[in-house]
This record gives C-alpha cells, structure tokens and sequence, in this order.
C-alpha cells in the first residue's frame, strides 16, 4: 500500500471514526435523558419527602392527619401482592414462551397466540381490573383480596414476560438444541438443561421490567377493590394453622403503595404531597429490593454466557 | 372478623376516614374499618351486591342504583353528613373579576358557549378580551352533575371544551398557572389553596348580595346555589349488626368536629341528633326520589328527611 | 446385502418398531404431561383474551343498541356523559394514536440509540450499573410521571413555546415515551447482547467500527428481539392511562396536533371506570365500547405488523 | 451399488437405507438412497461439499425431526429388528440414545468442560459422581484430550481451542455407549497427531461399535474405513468395499473424484 | 530459528513479531514468539491442536482487543515503515482495513450472499452498485464459490452447507483487497475439489498478498507454503523455509511432527 493510497485510508478511518464518537456522545446523551430523569424523579421525590420518613411513617396506618399518617398498610400490602404476582406471573409467563419456542408447532395457532400477546399487552391497565372485577372476584370468588389482585397484575404483566422469555430463547443458536438432542435428550431435557438456563438473563430482564411495572400499578387494583383506609395487617402469610389457616393472608382485604400515593396526591393539603413523595421514594427503594436479586442474578449470568 | 366495610365516594371518604381511624382508636381495634374509593357510581354497584355495609356518596342514589338495589333486595338508609361548597375560582392575578353571577357563569359554561366563548369580553363587554380558560371536574363526578345543574339547570348539559380532571389538585395547576383560568372544586382545595387562587363570590340571583363560600355562609343558606350534601347510606340489613350499628352513633357523634377538621362543612348539631334518630327507626328508602336536587339548603334538607 | 425388494407391505410390517426403539410409554407420558402443563400456560393469554373479549364485546353490544355505530365512527364529538350526548369515537382515537406517536418518536430512537450504546459501546461498568436504573424508570408509578408533564415539563416547553396550553398531548406523549425506554431499551439490549461473538469478530476484522458492526450486523442479526422489544412499548403507549389523565386535559378534541390539550381512549376508561356515574349506565357502557376500539386498533396493527414481518422474511 | 452385496464373507447389517429420499421442504435433498451400513464396521461417505452428506448422515438419529418442513420418504431400517428408524412410530429419543453424533462445526455447550461430556449420562438418568466421573475421563482420554484439559475441567467448553472443542463434541458423544456413532468430519479442525488419535479411536471403537463417517480426507476414508459411499448432488453413487472403490471404482464419477488433484 | 535468516536471496520482509508474548487473563498462551512473515509469500502455521496458533493469527488484526482482561506484550513489527501494530497507538481498525482474516468457524453475517461478500466493500465506503458487484463476483469467484451460488446472491448465507460457508467468508476477506491475509484453517470443512481450488487462489493470491496460513495438513503446508514455521504449547519451536522444514528439520520435535503417523 502506498504512501498515497494509505493517507487516503487514514481519512476514510477518521472519518469513520468521528461518527463513532459522535455516537458514543449521543449514546451518553440518550443514556442521561433516561438516568437523568430517573434520577430527578427521585430526587425530587427525595428532597420533598425523606424529612417525612422515618419509623414511624414505616409503621403506622393511614390517618387524617398527615403529620401521623404512614405506610404500613400499604407496603405490607403491596409485598404480598407482589409476591402473588411474581408466583403467578414467572412460571406460568416463563413455561408460556417455553411453550410456544419450543413446543408449538409453528402453525397458524401459534401465529394466533403470538398476535394475541402482543395484543394484550396494549389492552389499558384497567381493562384488566374490569376482566378480574368478573374473573376473580365473583367467577372464582375470591374477593377483593390479595390473590384477585396479585393474579390481576400477574395477568397485567404476562405479556412482558412471554415476550421478553420468548426472546432470550430465539437467541440461543440452534446447534446448542441439536447438540442436546443428538445426545438423546427429551424436549423437557433439552428445556430443563439448556434452554432455561442459557435464556435466563433474558427471562429475568422480563421479570424485572414486568415486576416494576406491577408494583405501580394503580387503576386495576382499584377497580377489584383495594381499599384505601385500612388500619391493621392481613394475617402474616404461612402461620396460621396449617394447611388451611396458612393461606388466610391471600384473602384479606389490602391496600397498596400506589393508592396510598395517588389518595394522598389528591388531597388538598400540601402535607400530604409530602406524604406522596415519600412513599413514593420508598416505592422506587422497594422496587429495587424486590428486583434486586433478580438485577443481580442476570448480572452474574450475562457475565458468564457468551455465544 | 368484626369488619365494617365502607366504600365510594372520593368527596366523602376524607370524613369517613378521619371517623373509621378515631372509631378504631376508639375501640382499641376490636372493629376493624376498611374505607375504599371507587367514585360513588362504584361504591353503589357494590352496595347493591351487598358487597359493603356503607356507601359513601357525593349525590342522592340514583334511579338506576335504586332500582338494582332493589333487584337484589337491599335496603339501606340515607344518611346526610355534611355540605361541600362547590367553589369557583380565579387566577389570584385576575383583577377583574369582584363577583359572578350565575347567569355569568351559565354564559361561560353552558352547552351554546362551546367553541364561541373563548374570551372573558364575550361574557361581559366590560371584562378584557383574554382568553377564558376553563377548568373544571371530570364529567362523571357528582361534583360536575351538581354544577351544571345548579348553573345551566340541567345535570349533565356544558360545554365540552374545558379542561377536566379526576384529581382537583391538577385543577388548581391549572387555575393557578393561567391568569384568565377560571374553575371550581370543593371548599376544601380552595381552603388549602389560598395562596394559589382566589375564590368569587356568587351572586346566586337578580338583586341577591355576592356571598363568598365559607362554613358560615354554607351554614346559614346563604351561599347558593354551589352548596350541597353529601351522603353515607348503610345497608339495612348491615344496620342490625352490631359493629356497624355501633360505627354509624359514632359518626354522627363525632361527624360535626371531623368534618370541620378535614375542611367540610358540617351539617348543625342537631342534623346528627336527628340521623341517629333516623338509623335507629330505620327509616328506608330516599328522600330524593332518585334525582340530584338543586339549592338544597340544610334547613330544607333537614325538612326533607324528616318526611 | 440383503436385497429383499421394498414393497409397500414389507415397508407396513417393518414400520412396527421394535421392543427397544418403540416409543417409552413412561417417558412419554410424562412428555405430554410437562407439554400440556406448558400448553395450559400458554393458554392462560388465549383465555385472557377471550375474557376481555367477552366482558368489551356483551357490554358493547348494550351500547350499540342504543347507540348506532354510524354515530360512533363518523360523529366528530364525544360528549357521552352530558346532556346533549355525542358518541364520536374519532375524537378520542386522534387523542390515543397522536400521544402514542409522540411517544414512540421519543422511546424508539433514545431507546434504540441506548440498547446499541451499552450492548456495543459502553464499558462494562456502565452497561451493568446502567441497565437496572433505566429498568427503574419502568417502576415509577406513572401518577409520579403524569405530575412530572404537568408541573416540570410543560413549563419547561412553554419557554420555548410560550402558547402551549398548560394541559397538552405534547408533555404527556414525551414523558410517556421517557417512561417506555426500558421496554425498548433494555429487550433490545438483551437481543443485541445475544448476538454470537463470531458475527461481531467477521465484521471487525474486515475493518469495520463499532457502529458499523453494531448498524449493519448486529441489529439485523437481532432483528427478531428489537422488533418484539419495539411491539410491547407501542402497547404499552396505547395501554398507557395515567400520565394521560394528569397532564394531557381530558377534553376530547378531534385533533392530531400534540400541542392541543386531548383526551385519550385510556384517559376516559379511567375517569368513568372510577367515578360518579351509576354502573350499568348507558354513559358507563361506553368505556367497553372505547376499549373495544381499541383492542380492534391494536389487533390492527398487530396484524399488520404480523403481515409486514412474514412478508420481510420471504424478501430476505 | 451392488458390489458390496456379491462380496464374500459379508458382515451382520447395522442399518440400512431403502429407497431413502430427504427434502427440506421443496428442496429435494436425498435421492432415492439405498445403502447398508455393516455391523462393526467403519463406512465413510465422500462427496463435494454440498452433495448431501450432512443431511444423510443427519437422517441417521433423526436430527431433521426438530425443523418443520422437513420430510423423509422411504426407510432406514435398524437391525437385527429392522424398525424403520424414519417410522413416525419410533421414538425419536430411543434413536439417539442409542446412536450418537459428532456435528462438523463443534458446538460444546456453554456448560464446563466436565458437564459437557457428563451430559449424556446425566440425559440417561446416571446420578452416580464415581460413575459419571470414571466415564467422562475415559471418554476424553478416547477423545485423546484428556492430557490437555484434566487440570481444567471446570472450566467454560467454549474456551478451548477450536480442535479442543471439536474433541470434546467427540468426548461427549463417546461417553454415552452408543451402538451406531455418525461423526460429520470429526477430524477436519484437528491436527495430525490430534486427527490420528481419532482414527485410532475410529479403529478402536469398531470393535464394540458400527461408525458412519464424513470426511474430505480421501486418505482417511481409505486408511479407516471398511466401505464407501460417494454421494453426488443427493444421490449416492457408488458404495462398496473401501479397497474396490478406491482401487476400481466402478462409475467413472467416482473414479473422477477420488483421483481428483488431490490423489 | 534463524536459518531461514541465513538463507541467501531472502525476500523483503511485511511483518514480524517481537518478543511476543499473549495472555488469556492469566493464561500465558503465547511465549515469546519472533517470527518473520516475508512479503508477497505464504507462510504457513503448524502445530498440534491447542498449541496457540489461532491465538497467533488473531494478534496480527488485534482480534483480541475485542475482550477484556487479554494482553499483548512484544511486538509485531509491520513492514515497511516497522509500526507495531500491537502499540496502543495503532489504531485496530486500520490494521484490520490492511489485514483481512478467515475464521476457523465460517461465520457469515445474517445477511444476503451477496451482502456478506459486499461488506468490506460497504465498510470503505464504497457506494457504486457496479464496482460492488463486480468485485463480488471476483471474490466469489477467487472463493470458487460463484458457480454454485450465482443463481442465489440473495439468499441467505446461512442456508449454504459448511463448507459453502467457508468458501463464502474467504470471498468476503478478499473482498477489500488486503495487503495480509490471515487463513485460520480455511480448507478444514472442504472437500479435496475445493481445498484444490482454495490452494490455487492462494498461490496466485502470493503475486500481490502476503499470506499467513493455519492448516493441520502437512500437505497442504509443503504444497503451497514458501515458509513454515512449527509452534507447540504457545511457543515457536522451528521456522523455516518450508522445503527444508520438511525435508530436513532442526529439532527433533519438529521432525516428530511433521513425520508422524501421517506424513
Ligand atoms: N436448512 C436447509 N434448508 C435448505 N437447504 C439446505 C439446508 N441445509 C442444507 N441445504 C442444502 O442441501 C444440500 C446438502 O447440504 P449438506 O449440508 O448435506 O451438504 P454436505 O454434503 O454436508 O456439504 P459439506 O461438505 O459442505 O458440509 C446443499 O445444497 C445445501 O445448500
Ligand atoms: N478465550 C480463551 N480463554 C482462555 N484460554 C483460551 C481461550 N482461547 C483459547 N484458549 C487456550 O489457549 C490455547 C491456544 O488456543 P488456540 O485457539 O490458539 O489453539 P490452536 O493452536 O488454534 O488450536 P486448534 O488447532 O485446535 O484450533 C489453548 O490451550 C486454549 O485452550
Ligand atoms: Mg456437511
Ligand atoms: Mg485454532
Ligand atoms: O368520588 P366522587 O363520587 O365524589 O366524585
């Protein structure tokens, strides 16, 4: 290569690479308007409420007075919805795109199932809350408790995690299958073995967005009956007497952080925006604690699998 | 489980909480007391399920909920527990703006003015030609439905074109921001809103005198015709059991200095008197024949139910 | 060699398998079991549907006895809840589709810019600590965000635009679309993540940068998962309710300019779903009518993008 | 095609192919192939790349089974039963258990290098460390790794050399016993040394085991095997006795190829 | 090592490696290596499996810059002007513009045929539709690929047999005209026809490129390199002119290599 020829080649990469980093910028800057916001949210959240917070606001019910009221109701609540969901939502949303990747015969059926996935996850929030009001509450009769609503959102939050497992699954090449196949593995071997665990990360980064999403949920739990006022705490799950007794808690009546927010949002005093911001600042640090083994098993996971 | 079961009306549900939470206090917990918010048409569908002991509402049932009460044979008994002064207000920068009448805001509000009246000199020649911002509830609250009727004589009949919100708090955004923003909403957002906006007197009719809303003017009748009452109505059938019996004496006992408190207007002492009077002999049924009435006063609503 | 010619009854008795190669009963059984049980799964959004669709379709059709569908496509008002009532669905559709498109116009580039950042550009660091915080975004309760639009926002758009109303589609559509960016953002990621090395090492070796690689071999070798990722943050924006309730104004207005205030298919489920209004009403029926609309518009889509990726495979 | 058949002192029959045709779905792949496959005995296939030898060979375990589309005709008859391994009454999984195979691109899976070989056993239902342990070292001392890995069983299989990883697919194919073992140019990202202990291996193994083998390697087909198949666009050309079939082939196609340039 | 060095008439050189040494992490794989690698030949790598020869070739395009916790030490020398294309300062991306590579593995992008070979066009910027095809079809030619796939330039790349594959990635690299060209193997996974004609291209290919080659066949080696160079367990045991490697090797280990059970 000549002396010519090579300075023409140096331009050509300078040019390529000013678009990389100009790239690299706007990844930052895309970056920064997602973190940013978070991040102002939550400050925002914090300035305005962390004064509010302290044991107290952990440990008492909610009041008329914003001075004594707190969330305790309201996490307990929300916690034993989220823990419905999330034994709802990942086997039956995580065996669904097993189902349909490894299963289905690839067919117009399965063409169906798949519209109708993509389908429900546009369905608005509260159309969920009607379908489980009818489902739920007075088909199955299970009242307005903690399992209606724990199933609802688990319903609410099925599409992400189809979706999400069905392509964490797409991404494994083929020769992986066919490997465990030749060695005389069953399709729930081969499931068991491989595909599981190597689509994991992406399976868990459904869960995690699904789970987010369901902790802030509002409009479907009120719509099955969440309540709003509620000054004591559903049985403590698994210590009644058992078998019987241990399930107690699923049917209690409940609220949940999201309505406690969006009560006090629209008080008219300015304390209980206070309140709000608070509770909403615990809300986000619960949602990080729920997804947090979850961030922390696909970290390891991501690590580790590499095509 | 002693439960009483309390569920409806957002307007209401600060009075019932602030009585369901000194109620509980009261009884050490011994009677647990769980208030929901599901909007009053919500509360009453679940009332006629026989699904709660209580219902909060910010109307007189309606013929429709009458009527599938009725279907499910539930019986329940009206009890009036307070006034809520519907208030109209004005960006505090407006200085033009001393009183309306009611034709004005009829002018302002009516079906006719949609898309014509944009500007405050339409409305009265002597007023600036600034656009006429309007902001108001959404169109299925009772607050809406006792506005229009009270200004353009028929529940229901505005214009389309204001801006309208669930939450009051983003009405009073809305005003506050907006020099010709005009709205109203109940006292109580006004009341913790005085440094943000500035309420107009109403002048309800040729020749009447502006009166401002306040607990006194609400009280002595003279502010009309944006005052009204707001209900609870209990299930007869729950009235016999003893919780809830014990529940509806405490609140009217304790209604007057509660409502106070949480910034509504109470009904005189011995409205309450009289309510427990009413509860103890049962008195079913409505007293306002499935409609929302207009300029009720608390005198002749206190004829009214004694009927 | 056995040369017995094949003929069709031989091949009929050689086709009963032997002893050892015949189909284990035991294993199979417990095959079919794990299917069905993974096909009941599957099943559960079949069921889903069908209950919305039940629920949306027998309430609707107490609705169009009273209310021509003539009325509900073409009438250029939706007055449903007021005295001189109008049905025109138009209006709260242009209030759906016009918030969703902003807010795809924002989530789709920051979303796709930022999954093709931290898959191929950002230090390892980065893309770990980073990931989870935008999944955070998703976790906000959207009242926060509605709140966000009204009192951040739309004063911030109004110093650059001094007329935009205080309630407008504008903020409402943008922070919606900030709120979708870990749906985009983070599957699109997974997908591209998973993108076998060797791909990425036959296109750096021919000279080629990072976005080069990550533009013209690892986006279409992950095209499968960005457009799923793309699908669900459409969905979630059609879906999405309160931000729309808070900050776009609820006022139903035939217009595709987002600087319009505008009410949205979702905003008015909500507000009637909770309210005053008695059940059972024909004012109550018409949110099962909207949300049928809606579905259909979604299925819409859906379909069409269906069409449009089976029809891009067979070009390839 | 014949030839085979007239040739004394014939061994047992592993497996034959009848009138065997293959499509991926339009795409006619496989001709009418008709072949046996001798007990304990090394046949190879050769053929241009593209002929069809994959997708043969492929057919064997039922491989083509996981796509849709994909079509068999005619039968691959599994003795001494003669069950048509093709039949849709035969379990696929039955069929693989007991015949194995090596794949031409290696694909360990992202497991450790120990639990790659151990899978088979694990699929089998073995639970026994010692067992497991005893048989993944036989196997990757028959896969002629073992000297090289033994200090790094735990790592990651995808970290090893290409030709490591083509040996330990053959690793893990071995460790599972089978009676029929296909391996799709087991040899072709080894070394000498590397490649002659797998013939080694290959030799070894006929003692227990029927093998049918791709390769390029006309020297190895002919140091390996006992029989031969060339295949050309989907038909199978000629078969027979290795020795004939490089010394006389009979079809001047085969003739052709095998003294190719490369003689 | 330096025999090569003594040898009279010795051609310019293109690159060489210094003191070269590579580190997966903590695994010292290569030892330090010196090399020459003269221009406008082909010098060929060989070694048994695992001994770092892949490792080797990926050092001359900083293919190991793509992972973290790898680490270069030494250099490699690129001729004339002498840079060490293994200096932080050397930006990878030209290097890899001047030196193009084939993998072990056939990695073809999910792209078109024709795409796949029109990458390193598109990489340079190169927009005209008809210089693009034509030097598609040369390479594809070079690759003695383009009887076989002319009808099907847009199908997809992955739905070739294996060694189509590998035909298809030594077209891409030709593509973008390099000054090196780095073959990991090329001729593993093609039968004896096309390993002739993939031989033939690179003799030709020696008038303008200066080639690196991996192969585990001797043959192959002796048959189309001008120099060899022997590397076992990460080190460089023996480089020479290939004839004399062949014929009369220095070390013992070489000559065990080389005259193994196969040679
Ligand atoms: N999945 C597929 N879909 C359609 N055609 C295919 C598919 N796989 C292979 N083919 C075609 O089938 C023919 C036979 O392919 P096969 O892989 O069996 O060849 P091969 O003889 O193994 O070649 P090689 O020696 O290069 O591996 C080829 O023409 C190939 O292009
Ligand atoms: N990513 C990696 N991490 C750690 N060790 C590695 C990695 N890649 C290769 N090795 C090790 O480095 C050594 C050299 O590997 P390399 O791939 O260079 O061998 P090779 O000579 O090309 O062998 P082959 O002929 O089998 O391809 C081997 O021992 C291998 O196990
Ligand atoms: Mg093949
Ligand atoms: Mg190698
Ligand atoms: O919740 P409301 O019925 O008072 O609007």
């Amino acid at each position: 290569m000549n002396q010519q020829e090579l300075q023409a080649l140096r331009t050509l990469i300078a040019a390529h690479k000013r678009k990389d980093f100009l790239f690299g910028i706007l990844g930052i800057f895309a970056l920064m308007i997602g973190v940013l916001t978070f991040l102002s949210l939550f400050a925002n959240m914090a300035i305005e409420g962390l004064g509010r917070i302290d044991a107290d606001f952990l440990t008492s019910f909610p009041s008329r007075r914003a001075a004594n009221a707190g969330i305790l109701s309201a996490w307990v609540g929300s916690t034993l919805v989220m823990l419905v969901t999330a034994f709802a939502a990942v086997p039956i949303g995580v065996a669904s795109g097993i189902y349909l990747e490894e299963y289905a015969p690839k067919n117009w059926m399965t063409d169906i199932i798949e519209i109708n996935i993509s389908n429900l996850a546009g369905v608005p929030s509260i159309i969920y809350g009607l379908l489980a009001l009818g489902l739920f509450v007075y088909t199955f009769g299970l009242g307005q408790s903690i399992l209606s609503a724990g199933l609802t959102l688990a319903l609410l939050i099925l599409p992400v995690v189809i979706v999400a497992t069905r392509e964490a699954i797409r991404s494994i090449p083929q020769i992986i299958r066919e490997g465990a196949y030749a060695c005389g593995a069953t399709t729930w071997q081969v499931v068991r073995d491989h595909i599981v665990p190597y689509s994991s990360a992406g399976i868990l980064t459904g869960i995690i967005i699904g789970m987010a999403r369901a902790i802030g949920e509002t409009a479907p739990i009120i719509t099955i009956g969440a309540l709003t006022f509620i000054a004591f705490l559903p049985p403590a799950p698994f210590a009644g007497d058992p078998p019987a007794g241990m399930f107690d808690w699923l049917f209690a009546p409940f609220t949940v952080m999201p309505i406690q927010m969006f009560n006090w949002t629209s008080r008219p005093e300015a304390a209980f925006a206070t309140n709000a911001a608070a509770a909403g600042f615990i809300l986000v640090l619960m949602t990080l604690a729920m997804n947090g083994l979850a961030i922390w098993l696909r970290y390891r996971l991501r690590k580790n699998i590499n095509w | 489980d002693t439960l009483v079961k309390v569920d409806g009306s957002s307007t209401v549900y600060p009075i019932t909480e602030a009585v369901a939470e000194e109620f509980q206090k009261a009884k050490k917990n011994a009677i647990k007391v769980t208030v929901g918010i599901s909007g009053t048409g919500g509360g009453f569908k679940k009332f006629c399920r026989g699904e709660t002991d209580i219902s909060n509402a910010s109307r007189p049932i309606l013929k429709k909920e009458i009527d599938d009460c009725k279907a499910a044979g539930i019986e329940y008994l009206e009890l009036p527990v307070a006034y809520d002064a519907l208030t109209v207000v004005i960006n505090p920068k407006n200085d033009w703006i001393k009183a309306l009448t009611v034709a004005e805001l009829k002018a302002m509000w009516e079906p006719g003015a949609q898309g014509k009246v944009t500007s405050w000199k339409q409305v009265n020649a002597a007023w600036p030609d600034r656009p006429l911002k309007l902001f108001g509830p959404g169109a299925d609250s009772g607050t809406f439905d006792y506005f229009t009727e009270a200004v353009n004589g028929k529940s229901k009949s505005s214009r389309g074109d204001f801006t309208a919100s669930e939450d009051d708090n983003v009405l009073v955004q809305g005003v506050a921001r907006d020099v010709g923003g005009l709205g109203f909403f109940g006292f109580a957002y006004y009341e913790e809103n005085r440094d943000k906006l500035k309420s107009v007197p109403i002048i309800a009719a040729e020749g009447k005198p502006a009166v401002s809303p306040s607990i006194k003017t609400v009280i002595d009748g003279t502010y009309q015709p944006l005052a009204r009452p707001i209900f609870i109505y209990v299930n007869a059938k729950s009235a016999d059991k003893p919780e809830v019996k014990e529940f509806v004496e405490f609140y009217m006992k304790n209604a007057e200095a509660l409502t106070k408190e949480v910034k509504y207007v109470p009904l005189p002492s011995k409205a309450y008197t009289y309510n427990v009077d009413h509860f103890n002999k049962r008195l079913k049924g409505t007293k306002f024949g499935g409609e929302n009435k207009v300029g009720t006063t608390i005198e002749e609503l206190m004829k009214l139910e004694a009927k | 060699m056995s040369s017995i010619p094949l003929t069709a009854d031989n091949l009929d008795s050689m086709s009963s398998p032997s002893d050892r190669l015949k189909v284990d009963h035991f294993r199979h059984l417990k095959e079919r079991v794990i299917e069905s049980i993974m096909f009941l799964a599957a099943f559960v959004s079949v069921v889903t549907t069908l209950g919305i669709v039940y629920i949306l379709v027998s309430e609707s059709t107490v609705f169009f006895r009273q209310v021509p569908l003539s009325d509900f496509l073409f009438d250029r008002q939706w007055t449903p809840l007021f005295d001189d009532a109008h049905y025109g669905i138009m209006v709260l559709l242009s209030g759906t589709i016009t918030s969703s498109v902003v807010a795809l116009l924002v989530a789709i580039p920051l979303g796709t810019i930022i999954a093709i950042y931290l898959s191929e550009f950002a230090p390892f660091v980065v893309r770990e600590v980073a990931k989870p915080f935008l999944e955070l975004l998703g976790g906000v309760p959207t009242i926060i965000y509605g709140y966000f639009a009204l009192v951040f926002l739309t004063p911030l758009l109004q110093k650059i635009y001094p007329d935009l109303p205080g309630f407008n589609l504008l903020s409402a559509g943008i922070v919606m679309g900030i709120m979708i960016i870990p749906y985009v953002a983070s599957l699109s990621e997974d997908a591209m993540k998973a993108v076998p090395m060797a791909l990425r090492e036959g296109s750096y070796a021919m000279g080629a940068t990072r976005l080069q690689t990550s533009l013209r071999v690892v986006m279409p070798a992950a095209t499968s998962g960005i457009a799923s990722a793309y699908i669900l943050g459409i969905s979630r924006a059609v879906g999405e309710t309160m931000i729309l309730a808070v900050a776009a104004g609820m006022q139903p207005n035939l217009t595709f300019n987002p600087t319009e205030p505008g009410a949205t298919i979702t905003s008015y489920i909500v507000q009637v779903a909770l309210g005053d209004l008695p059940h059972g009403s024909i004012g109550y029926q018409t949110i099962f009518a909207a949300g049928l609309t809606l579905m259909l518009m979604t299925l819409a889509f859906n379909l069409l993008g269906y069409y449009m990726r089976k029809k891009f495979r067979e070009a390839y | 095609m014949n030839d085979a058949a007239n040739h004394e002192s014939l061994p047992g029959l592993k497996a034959e192919a009848r009138n065997l045709n293959f499509f991926y779905d339009k795409f006619h792949a496989l001709k009418n192939i008709n072949m046996p496959v001798y007990e304990k005995k090394v046949t190879a296939l050769i053929g241009p790349s593209g002929c069809g030898k994959s997708t043969y060979l492929r057919c064997f375990n039922r491989m083509h089974d996981l796509y849709p589309g994909n079509r068999y005709e005619g039968a691959i008859e599994f003795h001494p039963d003669r069950t048509n391994l093709l039949s849709p009454k035969v379990d696929p999984i039955e069929v693989r258990m007991r015949i194995s195979m090596v794949f031409q691109k290696p694909n360990p899976f992202p497991k450790s290098i120990f639990e790659n070989v151990a899978y088979g056993l694990r699929v089998r239902g073995e639970r026994t460390r010692s067992v497991i342990e005893d048989k993944v070292e036989m196997a990757l001392r028959g896969a002629a790794l073992w000297d090289e890995v033994k200090d790094r069983l735990k790592e990651q299989g995808a970290n090893l050399s290409g030709g490591q990883q083509q040996r330990l697919c053959i690793a893990r194919a071995l460790a599972s016993d089978p009676e029929l073992m296909l391996f799709d140019e087991p040899t072709s990202a080894l070394d000498p040394i590397a490649t002659a202990s797998i013939e080694e291996l290959v030799s070894e193994l006929k003692e227990k085991v029927t093998v049918l083998i791709v390769t390029h390697n006309m020297q190895q087909a002919a140091r390996i095997s006992d029989f031969t198949a060339y295949m050309y666009l989907g038909e199978m050309v000629e078969f027979g006795v290795t020795d004939q079939i490089f010394i006389k082939p009979q079809k001047k196609q085969t003739e052709d190829y095998i003294t190719g340039r490369f003689g």
